[in-house]
């Protein structure tokens, strides 16, 4: 077995990230609503259904970092709000990381993973603890990187960042936020679980499911 | 959920299609991607001006666009921001060779995609210079928070600065005056009842009958501190105190006093509210010299009102009494 | 009920007086009795415009006092047409010598008050002829009722009677004008929520989640006819429909077009509405050369809209434009 | 027993209407805001307790017709709405009826009580059967005008005028209204009493209460 994701795992993830968002539309409206501005499932939904038209325009050779950049510039051109850019950002980033490689083995994953997170932290400046999507983003990028300095593959590696960005969702509940609308609330937001943690979560456990219907 | 949509999908695209056709001798509407312009952009040698944000505000930023304020508004999906294409098309619609001010409200992301959009269109020759407005005191230590939101005040900055600009400031200039509006005026709000964006179907949040809502922003947000329902003056008196703790006049200072309706409100509380902000500001040695009542940055239907005060010199006054011509405010022509 | 007031007893005074205070540049209040006049009143040689009725439908009618409009209004309490005392106090202080119109919005108890009023000022000398508004199709047959109310329609008479007022037309020809207005006029209202009268504390009627009514009028009282909700372009047709029905048009003739917001509804809403009458009166060949669009006759924080269309010449196109400055419509000045 | 009434009487029905009228708020309101506008107790209160005011204002030596003048006066510059003009007018009739009498025999009494009904028709142009205060007054002058036929006193008069007020008033229940603000309602107003039915009623109960008190 090829220890390593290609385009075809790419367009998968993005397929089935897709089905993820949609399905999650209404709860990440819900967390949204309780401590933001209640559009956060609708934004993305809008977003991935749109990088779905996107897709089936790529050229049948596309590379991995060909697929992310579009899906960055699809997410910069139809989510916006905050969770917009971010995004955007993060897929940038990681398409750059990605470069024109037709495969990416762990360290090469490892090392999007990481692109993407840099550019959420580059453009919102948040720390983590401040209940943003950074509180999924850096347990998964730790996680993915201890995973491949442990010998894990590709599938291990996602399997291991799921994990632990669902983790770091939930635990964004107990926090006050420090960024974003829900800084706002002060102690009210106290309880409440992070939207954008939630489908940060959600996109990483679709990019492990991608990965795992290959292998 | 009752309004009068048809699909939630299309509420912005269709309103701002109505509106171009109701005030067509002022402004038109581009539809792929949604912004609209004066009827008259691009003004040779005038600053360009846009503004913009999530839908659910209006008449912010779309009626103001016209003579004297706007060149340009860009909105967003109900309460999201817009993404940087329209921006980027809006900014580029209204550039008369002179540069194009961005006047931004506070949020996260309304910040990242002007940031976004200024750097395209710089990327295309045309020189961007942005304002952040940050006018709403219910934030309080920015230290910790996203810092304080841009809300009714936006209004003040968006009519002087556009006076500005029309009477043929230079983009630098245009831009300090926007900032100086931004730091002398501050805001704070009260909700009494939430809204329902139309894509959710469902209450921003929700208040018992005898509840509101102290600090609220402009997104269907929760406030910072819901209280029990007092009397309207007893509302006024944490408001404006919030405001002139923040911001202390001397006596004798000039103000411009803006009460602004959050969309559901009827107007004589809106009035009740202006009697007694007026009396307090009087009773503080506080001169109110303008003053504007009305719905002009809103939440939907959602019942409540915001305080906006401005603390003038001969200047601004000058820049306020200018004419302006747009559907929302309208004087001099 | 969640209102920002203090007594509900003196919802009507406070709201008058911050009325005046905020907007003293065309205003003064008189406060016992109740009334609003023209900073500048009388003017000597022009015909004098009262008009008035029970308070909850700001702007109407104190928002529409000022040059090239009119020069009083009588708000009487919430939903409670005025006492004979005030409109005669109103009537003597407007009169120029040239005489005086009442506009009187078709209710029992307008009617009755001002034709008391108007009695008691002819008794003092002074010239009073009174218009009746009566613009609502949704009442349907006037025999068996008290007749077609009067709504939005109000503020398209009251803006160009007085056009013709400040242009120097006598009274006699202001009158006439008036009532040309009225009868070339047409309103049909919807409501998808119904308000709460402060002193009353409960709604005027309920409606369930799923529930419209359709023929509303503008006193919380409940309409015609209550039907499932409805999206919005079907809801237009409707009112439209009824409107079309009762004053048909020929293809090219004239209408000003008139979406009014009753006090709660969201502009995004108006627009959507204003865009689909537009487009169905543009598929009977009538052409929209005249639009407003906002609150302008409400019932306090009801949600919903009318429709109002006016059929226009050259003439009344003309009184239109004229220079108007007044708290809630102004241009030309 | 002297068999007529004088001006304590027209005072103490003031009195004792303010005082119903009063209690009778809420319930005029609810009626209102079925049919009409929700203003009618509201209205009838503000205005009663008005006159109360201006009842001390006059002279001791005051006649029947000068309080129902007074009355009168009073309630068209305090009431507003359709209900002040029309009761206004009435009550300035029936005092024209009254003249300077300083006591009102049973004869008297019936022709004030016409005079009034006639100025609420003169000024509303109502007929029976429209669902309005007439419903109730109409009755009562009938029945008022068949007891002192038949010979009765001051008091019964006003006994049969308030229970035919009364019958009457309850018997616009089923009717569709043709005046006033419940006529827009169509079929509608089907089922609810006429709120000025039902304030008149009070206000002619109140008479005999007083005349009753009295003798
Ligand atoms: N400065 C920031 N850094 C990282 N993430 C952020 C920041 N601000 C907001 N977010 C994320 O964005 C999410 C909200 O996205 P969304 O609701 O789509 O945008 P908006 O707040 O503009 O309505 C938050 O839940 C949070 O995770
Ligand atoms: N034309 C009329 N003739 C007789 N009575 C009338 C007429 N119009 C209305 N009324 C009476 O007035 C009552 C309503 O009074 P009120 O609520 O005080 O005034 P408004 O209808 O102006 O709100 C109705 O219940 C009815 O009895
Ligand atoms: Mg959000
Ligand atoms: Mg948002
Ligand atoms: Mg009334
Ligand atoms: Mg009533």
């Amino acid at each position: 077995m090829a220890d390593s994701v290609d385009a075809a795992w790419a367009r998968a993830w993005i397929v089935t990230a897709a089905e993820v968002l949609a399905e999650n539309r209404v709860a990440l409206i819900t967390l949204d609503r309780e401590i933001g501005d209640g559009d956060h499932g609708e934004n993305m939904d809008r977003g991935f259904q749109a990088v779905l038209e996107h897709l089936d325009g790529l050229a049948d050779d596309a590379t991995p970092g060909d697929v992310l950049k579009v899906v960055a510039t699809t997410l910069i051109s139809t989510v916006g709000g905050a969770a917009g850019p971010l995004y955007g950002t993060a897929f940038l980033k990681a398409a750059l990381a990605a470069g024109s490689a037709t495969e990416l083995d762990g360290p090469a994953l490892v090392a999007a993973l990481t692109a993407a997170r840099d550019g959420i932290v580059l453009r919102g400046k948040a720390e983590p603890g401040d209940k943003t999507m950074i509180d999924a983003w850096t347990p998964a990028v730790d996680a993915a990187t201890a995973a491949v300095a442990a010998g894990a593959g590709v599938h291990e590696i996602l399997q291991a960042a799921a994990s632990a960005a669902e983790a770091g969702a939930a635990a964004t509940e107990p926090l006050v936020a420090r960024k974003g609308r829900a800084s706002y609330l002060g102690d009210r937001a106290i309880g409440h679980r992070d939207p954008g943690a939630q489908s940060s979560a959600l996109l990483l456990r679709a990019a492990e499911a991608a990965a795992g219907a290959r292998s | 959920m009752k309004k009068l949509i048809n699909d939630p999908k299309n509420v912005v695209a269709e309103a701002v299609s109505g509106f171009a056709q109701a005030h067509s001798d002022i402004v038109r509407a581009e539809l792929d991607p949604v912004f609209v312009v004066r009827a008259d952009a691009p003004r040779s040698g005038k600053v360009g001006i846009v503004s913009g944000g999530g839908s659910g505000h209006e008449p912010l930023h779309a009626g103001f666009v016209g003579f004297g304020m706007l060149d340009a508004a860009v909105p967003g999906p109900v309460f999201t921001s817009p993404t940087p294409d329209p921006i980027v098309a809006a900014t580029k619609a209204v550039d008369g060779g002179a540069g194009v001010l961005h006047i931004v409200k506070n949020y996260t992301g309304d910040v990242l995609n002007f940031e976004t959009a200024a750097d395209l269109a710089g990327a295309e020759g045309i020189e961007v210079v942005s304002v952040i407005v940050d006018d709403d005191v219910a934030v309080k230590d920015s230290l910790y928070t996203a810092g304080r939101r841009g809300v009714a005040g936006t209004v003040l900055v968006e009519k002087i600065a556009g006076a500005a600009a029309e009477r043929g400031d230079n983009l630098a200039a245009v831009a300090a005056v926007a900032a100086t509006v931004n730091s002398r005026v501050r805001t704070m709000g009260v909700a009494l009842t939430p809204c329902v964006v139309p894509h959710a179907g469902e209450p921003s949040f929700t208040l018992a009958d005898d509840e509101i809502e102290i600090g609220i922003g402009i997104h269907g947000e929760p406030g910072r501190e819901r209280i029990k329902l007092e009397p309207a003056d007893a509302i006024v008196d944490r408001l404006l105190g919030a405001i002139l703790e923040d911001m202390p006049f001397e006596a004798g200072e000039e103000a411009l006093l803006l009460v602004n309706g959050m969309g559901g409100t009827p107007q004589v509380e809106l009035y009740i509210v202006y009697r007694r902000a007026a009396e307090l500001l009087a009773e503080r040695g506080v001169k109110v010299t303008r003053s504007l009542v009305g719905n002009f940055t809103t939440s939907l239907e959602m019942q409540g009102a915001s305080i906006s005060v401005l603390k003038l010199d001969a200047e601004l006054t000058e820049l306020w009494d200018a004419p302006v011509q747009t559907a929302a405010l309208r004087w001099g022509r």
